[in-house]
Formats: structure tokens, C-alpha cells, sequence
């Protein structure tokens, strides 16, 4: 009820059991693409194979992506416009503004779909032991498991204390809802410590010696995999040069 | 305290992991009576109460209150709140303030009421659960039970017409629980309309007068005996048959207990039971 | 409200990510220390990284009628310290960028540097400021917490000021554009925060 | 796994409002048998178990293993630690990762085992607790009771001599109390030997070996038809008297049940029931 559907998505999605580490490798990969190709063809063909390889072989529901795909939107088409605005002799627009605008906003979905391909296959708990190979510390890959795990908790505590308040009318009006929402950070935070706390005592108990050492599960590299990534990667740089040098 | 009639009809309500929690959920809550609501763990209880309060809006179907469903405007879910309260089963996630009274404070002074009559709410409520003694202490030393009766009173310092309560008794010892039924006793006699979801089947048998199972997304309802003496009901629902109604009927097999309804928890058995039987029969047991 | 992936030039993308990385490995080393020191400390910085998630997914209700999120970098920054705000804030724009498509990965520097540095910064300096000249601590949250958050949003505004120049007016008329729609707009929700700060250790003390 | 014997004396514990949590608690737990702990919310079995763990030091008296004292050294607790491991009530207190595997791999890493062994522990001790399935899952989609057995599982994977649960089958429907009661026998029958604390004393008849009732800081231990037959005892625990035992006795008074020990249960009890009896009895009752 509390989950954060992104999460969801990366929990039951067919390429849960892959390598983290090909996950991002393809995924980065996408995103450089959609950030130093040209926007036509290259921004396409990123967008494009992102959201393919999510719905198809990813499994990913199309609902989830399309709402997840949508939220940054209001950013990037606020942003794209204010910078495409030109206020030299009055405001006006930009002498190639309609141009500019979009290459912005086709960067930055394709951007954004390659990011999420990672993010709606991949769970964190997948992927924070994987930054321990790029030489972050133990402790900060250890705190930030912590912070995905309470995150969860404190959500649901957070939704329930808020519906309580809401049903005891708490936010019926702009002025309770303000007090009532200091009043609901506070108990979050006391809530959060309490946790902390009681955690302590528990993996205490659990033989915690330094730190939270875990074992990630084992989720081994596909050579097939890997060559579809390089293959298709190359493919896309291939095109893009080629048509979008042609074209510009 | 005027009563009003609460129900639901046709709720649909999404899915979780593939299957849906409510499906077609019909419930008729009769008015200053004792309702209690069965379900195994994850059966769509909450999800049912939650809908009910108006916390919850239903994909399908609809809450209605004296027939006429309630609007899911800001206006109109306000109105709802004044007559129906939801306590949660978790007493922590609903005492958000630093002491008792201040807690219980909160929604009367969210009416807008005057100092006094908020006072007055209060000390009442606090009261009729029985934790009167506790109004100056701080939440966090309250022991579980204490904790869910204050919470209890934060609800019923609104005073509400229906009082639905999550799983009141859960996690609380044999004299907590005792205790919490007497303050619930007195609410009903205040002229409350008090809903309780529990999965114990011997509690819903002792203590209510009319008993709703929810199951497969949908809801049975009934008088307790004939509801929870449905074998093939119960397990569906993934429930136990009250075991005062297994041996009860054994009994009346045997001829011990008279014809008629089963007593409905242990003192009530013990008196039905004859004071002297033939001291022929054990040797028939093994 | 975080730049979103791959709205900033390559080179933008890499600069702010070269002007984050000392501060947050500065973080790291911090939280490194305190964790080897105290390993149960652990705990209790993760719990401070769900609670800053958590705090900005607390909707504040607006005059307006819409509503907003807090940046709860301010509190996280009078609570933790700035230093190790600059780490548990970039994990919180990770988890953000990861679990809610917001922000971006190529953008993760600039927009740790505008909301786990510089606004961390800022607020914890406005926080100490106003204890030391008014003695008066609610007053001191609320301008640790209003300015952090006003901070956050003025740095996002000149970072993109930076990157998409005014044709004619250059970086001040893109500043002037930016600012008007990234940050005047946020003044009402940056006042909004600092009341919820005041409101919240209110709370706290009482308890 | 070898069996070694925990026992505590005369242990006491601060104060809470006024009063010692233990005064001269003294236990002795069976090797290799079912005990059940017994008492009110706020009796101290929590603080009883925690002393039993190591995880809480008492200002006097002391937990032995095979007659030793526990020592309060680092290396003294960590070895104890491998005899004895407990459970706490709120699942989400030991739960510290999102991921099932990863979390139940914690102790036995902190064991110093290598890979293959710890990834051999978790998946066994999984199994054991009929949570195979979950190994993948997040810890946060899971239910309350699925989270209590991965919980268990965290702790069966350090392979204890003595497991202690507090409340194991506390805010759980009947359906999960089955399958976690099962999973506790396949840990006995492996085995372990089993400590839970619980205020239902039905269950504590039907499922232990042994029962150990704390009232006024102290234990009270016994064979479970002599304690729980004890009214005073029970009514200065603030504990119910088992209804099995309350009608089974009145059922032998009445010679309907052989004489000797009663039942425990209620197939028991239907059980031992005579087939027949005469049919001139009901109208005895009124």
C-alpha cells in the first residue's frame, strides 16, 4: 500500500536475477547516448530502446513507466521553455527556440527512460553492494541499506499518522493541516530514532561485530548479455553519427 | 448521541500482487449494535474499515450513511468523519503528540469547539475507556494496552455514531482484553454503534450480536451461530470453528446440553452443563 | 524540485559533479570516522537518511491550493551537521533519482551540490547566525530552515542560468529568467518550510 | 547440535515506576524440551529473556550455561550468543535489511563463516521455517507474519543451542499460529531446544513440555497441567485458567472424562468424550 511502485516494478521484473553490474552497464550506456548524441536520431533511438526493453523482455508494467516517465515532465517543459525565453529588447522567444526547446526535452526523456530502465529492473539492495567495486566506503554502502530499508517504514508510518490526523479532521483547513503536519514530522522523527534504537539492541543480539556486513545474493554476468549491450550500444552511436551528421 | 445507518455496497477496492482485496464487498451495519468483522491476516479487513471511515475510496461501489452515499468531496468526507471513527490497529502510528490529554484533544479541538467543552470531551472519553488516571502522563510510558485505549479515546472524544475499531484486542493479555471489552460494553450502552475486526472466533462468538466474514474479496453476514458454525465458511476464510460451539455441539450429540443454541463462551457452557450424570459411561472412553 | 536527467550540457554535468565530489566525499570520510568509532552510529545515520526522504515526501498545504514538498535539507543540516548532510543528502537524491524518477544520475552532482551542499550549508549558517544574535532557537530553525531551502532552489536557478546563457544578455539575463520561475516562486513554500521547522522541534521539545 | 543447559538465579532487574521488573527470578530450562514462559503484559518476560540473551545485564543474580556463568566480556558474550539466541516481539526490530537473503545471511558473517556455509545456513534455516519462497522478496512487501519467520529464520541460521521467541504467534491469525507452531516443531525435532513467551495459556498447554509462569519477578515453574491448574497462582499472574482444564475438570467431576491427567486440547478432549450417554440426562440442566 506504501510502496513506492518504481520498487515494485524492480522487485518483480524479469530481469530481477541479472547482474546489477550488466543492468547498469546497459542502462549508462543509454544514458551517455542521450546525452552526447545528437537528438536526431540518437535521443530516439535511446528512448525507444529503453522503453522496448522495459516492456518487452523487462516486463515491466507500461503503467508504471509511463507515470514514472511523466513526473519529471513539468521540469523539463518549465525549464525547456524559460530557457528558450529571451529577454534582450523585451521578452520574446528565441530566434531558434522551438529547436532548442525540443533537442532539451528529447534529451532529457531519453535521458530519464534510460535511467528508469535501471531503476524499474534493478532494487537498490541489488545495487548498493555493487558500489562497494567502485571503492565506496563499507560504512556509507551500509548506511544507505539502512536508509532503504527504514525508508519503507517510516513511509508507512508516515501515511497512517497523516490518514489519523485526517479522520480526527486535522487537515480540514490550511491552518490545522499546517499544524498538523509539524506535528507529523515530529513524530516521524521520534519514530525514526526509536527505530534506530531498537534496531541496536536487536542485531546486538545477532553477533553485530563492525558493521552490517550481508551477503548479496548471487546474480552472475551474461556474456550474452553483455554482447547485446555493447552490440546495441555501438549500433545506436553508429546511426546516430551517420544520420544525425548527415542531417546537421 | 442520534444513530445512523452505515453500509457499503459492491466495493471494489485494487490489487495487490495480482489479486483484488475487496471484490464486490456488501456490508448493512445495524444501528447501536455489536458488529464484529472476521478475516484471516490480509483477508481485505483494513481495507474494508478503511473504506467504511471514508480513508479509502473504493475503485467501485459505495459507502452509504442512511442510504445516501457519502461524497468524496472535502465537504462532504468532513461531514462522514463526524459520524464515523476509525481506530487503527497500531496505537503508536495514531498517538502523535506528547501527552495523553493533549493526544485526545486533538480532533475535538479540530471541531473548533470551545475550551471547555474540549476539557469536557476529554475527561469524558478517557473515562468511558477506563484510563481517566492517565490524562497528565506522556504517551511514550504507556504501557500496549494503555496505549490502544488512549487511542481508542481520541476517537471517541469525537463522538462519533459508529465506532470501528481494528483488531482492538490484538497483542493484549486475557485482562487487558477483558478490560477493553468492558469500556467497549460501556460505549454501546452510551449509545455507539461499535464495529470490531478481530480473527479469534471465541471472541466474536461471546461478544457480538451479529458477526461479518470477510472472504474471497466479498462479505458473509449473519447471526454468530449460524456464521461461524458454516465449516465450509470458515474454511475458506482460512478461520477456526469457535471451539465453544465444536464441544457444544459434541455435547448436545451426547445429549448433555439441551436442544436449542449453543452457549456462546465458557461460563455459558458450564451452566448448560447437567450438575450429575450416570457414573456408568466413562469406561466407553478409551 | 531536482534537474532532471539529461537536461544539462556534458560538460555542465561533469563540472558540477567535479564541484560536489569534495564535499560529499568530505561526508563520506565523516561518516566513515563516526562509524568505526561507534559502529552502532550506523543505525542511527540510516534512520536520518529515510527520515530526510521521508520528510520531503510530506506534502505542505499551500495558499495556492496546490501543494508542495519540503527540501528537509535544513533540518537535516541543524540535526546532523552540514558535513554529513552532504553525504545522507546525495544518498537521498540517489534514492530519489532511483525510486521516484526524480532528478537524474548525469545531474546527480548538481543537484547534490545545490541541495546537500550549498543548502546545508547556508541554512546551518543562517541557524547559528540567528541563535547567536537572537538567543531565540525556533526563530534560528525557522531561518535555518526557510533559507535552506530558498538556497537550494537559487543555486538550481543560476546552475541552469549557467548552462543555458541568454542569447543576448548572457548569464545575468538568464539568471533574472530562472530565478523568477525556480526561485521567487518557491519564496511562499521556503516560508512554508521554516514554519514547519518551527512546528516540528516545537513538537520535539514538548516531548 | 549439542545440548547445553541455560539457567538463570535469582536475577534482578531495575526499577519501572517504582517497582522491580525482577526480583530473584530464577528458570531452568529443560535441554531439548518445550518451554513456555507465561505472564501479563508488563510481567517482565521480555526483560526475563533479554537477561537469558545477554543482551541485558541484571543488577544481581546470574545466567549460567552448563552451570558456568555467562561472562559479560566481549568474547564472553559473543560466545554466548552462539548457545543462545532470541527473537524479539516487533519483527521490524531485527529486520535490517530489504532483503530477505541478505538479512538472514547477517549472523552467521558475523560468525566468521565462509561464503558457501553462510549461503548453505540461510537457505536451510528458510526452509526450516516454511519461508523458502521469500528469499527474494523484499523484506517490506511482506506481511506481518512472513516478516516474524524471517525473523526466526535470522536467528535459526546462527544454529543456537536454545532458541527464546518472544510473543512468536502474537497479532497472528489461527492459520499462521498453525504453520508457526509447526515450523517451532521441525526446530524441535531438529533439535533445538525451545523457549517462547506467550499470555495465551491454551497454547502454552496444548504445545509445551514445560511451563514457567512470572508474576511479582519471580517464576514459578512446573509441569504445564500443575501450574496452569493453580487458580491463585493464575489469578496473581493476571493470567486465565485454560478453558480445557476448566471443562475437562468439570467434565470428570461429572464422569464423563477417565480420571487422571486431563486433556490438553481440544481434539483432547473430544477425544477422550464417551461415544454415548443416557439419554435421561438433559432435563438435570434448566
Amino acid at each position: 500500500m506504501t510502496g513506492l511502485a518504481v520498487d515494485d516494478a524492480a522487485w518483480a521484473s524479469a530481469w530481477r536475477s541479472r547482474s546489477p553490474g550488466d543492468k547498469a552497464l546497459l542502462s549508462l550506456g543509454l544514458v551517455l547516448c542521450a546525452l552526447l548524441l545528437p537528438v536526431w536520431p540518437g535521443s530516439v533511438l535511446v528512448g525507444l530502446t529503453a522503453v522496448a526493453l522495459a516492456l518487452g523482455p523487462a516486463r515491466v508494467p507500461a503503467r508504471t513507466f509511463g507515470r514514472a516517465v511523466r513526473l519529471p515532465l513539468a521540469f523539463v517543459a518549465v525549464g525547456a521553455l524559460t530557457s528558450v525565453v529571451q529577454l534582450g529588447g523585451g521578452p520574446g522567444w528565441a530566434p531558434d527556440a522551438a529547436q532548442r526547446a525540443g533537442a532539451l526535452v528529447g534529451h532529457a526523456l531519453a535521458g530519464g527512460a534510460a535511467v528508469l530502465l535501471l531503476a524499474t529492473t534493478t532494487p537498490m539492495s541489488d545495487l548498493l553492494p555493487a558500489l562497494r567495486r567502485l571503492r565506496v566506503p563499507a560504512a556509507v554502502v551500509e548506511v544507505a541499506s539502512v536508509t532503504y530499508r527504514l525508508l519503507f517504514v517510516l513511509l508507512e508510518s508516515l501515511h497512517t499518522i497523516r490518514e489519523a490526523q485526517t479522520a480526527r479532521m486535522g487537515h480540514s483547513t490550511v491552518r490545522r493541516s499546517f499544524r498538523s503536519s509539524g506535528v507529523l514530522a515530529a513524530a516521524v522523527l521520534t519514530r525514526s530514532w526509536d527505530r534506530a534504537r531498537r534496531l541496536q539492541d536487536g542485531l546486538a543480539g545477532r553477533g553485530m561485530v563492525d558493521g552490517l556486513r550481508v551477503l548479496p545474493e548471487v546474480l552472475p554476468s551474461s556474456r550474452r548479455f553483455l554482447a547485446a549491450t555493447v552490440t546495441g550500444l555501438t549500433a545506436i552511436v553508429v546511426v546516430s553519427l551517420t544520420v544525425g551528421g548527415a542531417a546537421g | 448521541m442520534s444513530h445512523h445507518h452505515l453500509a457499503a455496497t459492491g466495493l471494489v477496492v485494487g490489487y495487490t500482487r495480482g489479486t483484488r482485496v475487496l471484490d464486490g464487498a456488501s456490508l448493512s451495519i445495524p444501528e447501536g449494535r455489536r458488529l464484529a468483522l472476521l478475516g484471516a491476516n490480509g483477508s481485505g479487513k483494513t481495507t474494508l474499515l478503511r473504506c467504511l471511515s471514508g480513508a479509502l475510496e473504493p475503485a467501485r461501489g459505495q459507502v452509504t450513511v442512511d442510504g445516501v452515499a457519502v461524497a468524496r468531496s472535502r465537504r462532504g468526507l468532513q461531514a462522514h468523519r463526524q459520524v464515523v471513527q476509525l481506530v487503527l490497529q497500531d496505537p503508536d502510528d495514531q498517538l502523535f503528540s506528547a501527552s495523553v490529554a493533549q493526544d485526545v484533544s486533538f480532533g475535538p479541538l479540530n471541531l473548533g469547539l470551545p475550551e471547555p467543552a474540549v476539557r469536557e470531551r476529554v475527561a469524558e472519553a478517557l473515562e468511558l475507556l477506563g484510563v481517566g488516571g492517565l490524562a497528565s502522563r506522556p504517551t511514550h510510558q504507556l504501557s500496549f494496552g494503555e496505549r490502544k485505549r488512549v487511542a481508542i479515546a481520541g476517537a471517541v472524544a469525537m463522538r462519533p455514531c459508529v465506532l470501528l475499531l481494528d483488531e482492538p484486542t490484538a497483542g493484549l493479555d486475557p485482562t487487558a482484553v477483558t478490560e477493553a471489552l468492558a469500556a467497549l460494553a460501556r460505549l454501546g450502552a452510551s449509545g455507539s454503534t461499535v464495529v470490531l475486526s478481530t480473527h479469534d472466533v471465541d471472541l466474536a462468538l461471546a461478544w457480538a450480536d451479529e458477526v461479518a466474514v470477510v472472504v474471497g474479496g466479498q462479505v458473509v453476514q449473519g447471526r454468530p451461530d449460524d456464521v461461524l458454525g458454516d465449516d465450509e465458511l470458515l474454511a475458506r476464510a482460512r478461520l477456526d470453528r469457535p471451539w465453544t460451539l465444536t464441544l457444544g455441539a459434541r455435547l448436545q450429540e451426547l445429549g448433555l446440553l439441551p436442544a436449542g443454541p449453543l452457549p456462546r463462551d465458557v461460563p455459558g457452557l458450564l451452566a448448560a452443563l447437567p450438575t450429575a450424570v450416570g457414573a456408568q459411561l466413562p469406561t466407553s472412553a478409551q | 524540485m531536482h534537474i532532471a536527467e539529461g537536461f544539462l550540457p556534458p560538460a555542465h554535468a561533469v563540472g558540477w559533479t567535479i564541484a560536489a565530489a569534495p564535499f560529499v566525499v568530505h561526508g563520506a570520510r565523516a561518516v566513515a570516522t563516526e562509524v568505526r568509532r561507534n559502529p552502532e552510529s550506523t543505525l542511527l545515520l540510516g534512520a536520518a537518511g529515510a527520515f530526510t526522504f521521508v520528510l520531503s515526501a510530506i506534502k505542505l498545504p499551500s495558499v495556492t491550493g496546490s501543494s508542495s514538498h519540503p527540501t528537509g535539507t535544513g533540518a537535516g543540516a541543524i540535526l546532523f551537521r552540514p558535513p554529513v548532510m552532504a553525504l545522507l543528502g546525495t544518498v537521498v537524491l540517489l534514492f530519489q533519482a532511483l525510486l521516484l524518477a526524480h532528478g537524474g544520475l548525469t545531474t546527480l552532482g548538481a543537484n547534490a551540490f545545490s541541495m546537500a551542499v550549498v543548502g546545508p550549508w547556508v541554512g546551518y549558517g543562517a541557524y547559528r547566525l540567528t541563535r547567536a544574535l537572537t538567543g531565540n532557537l525556533l526563530a534560528a530553525v525557522f531561518a535555518g530552515m526557510a533559507l535552506a531551502d530558498l538556497a537550494t532552489y537559487v543555486t538550481t536557478s543560476l546552475q541552469l542560468a549557467l548552462a543555458f546563457p541568454d542569447a543576448e544578455t548572457g548569464f545575468a539575463g538568464a539568471a533574472v529568467k530562472f530565478l523568477g520561475v525556480f526561485a521567487l516562486t518557491q519564496v511562499p513554500l521556503a516560508i512554508g518550510e521554516g514554519l514547519l521547522g518551527v512546528l516540528l522541534f516545537r513538537a520535539l521539545i514538548s516531548n
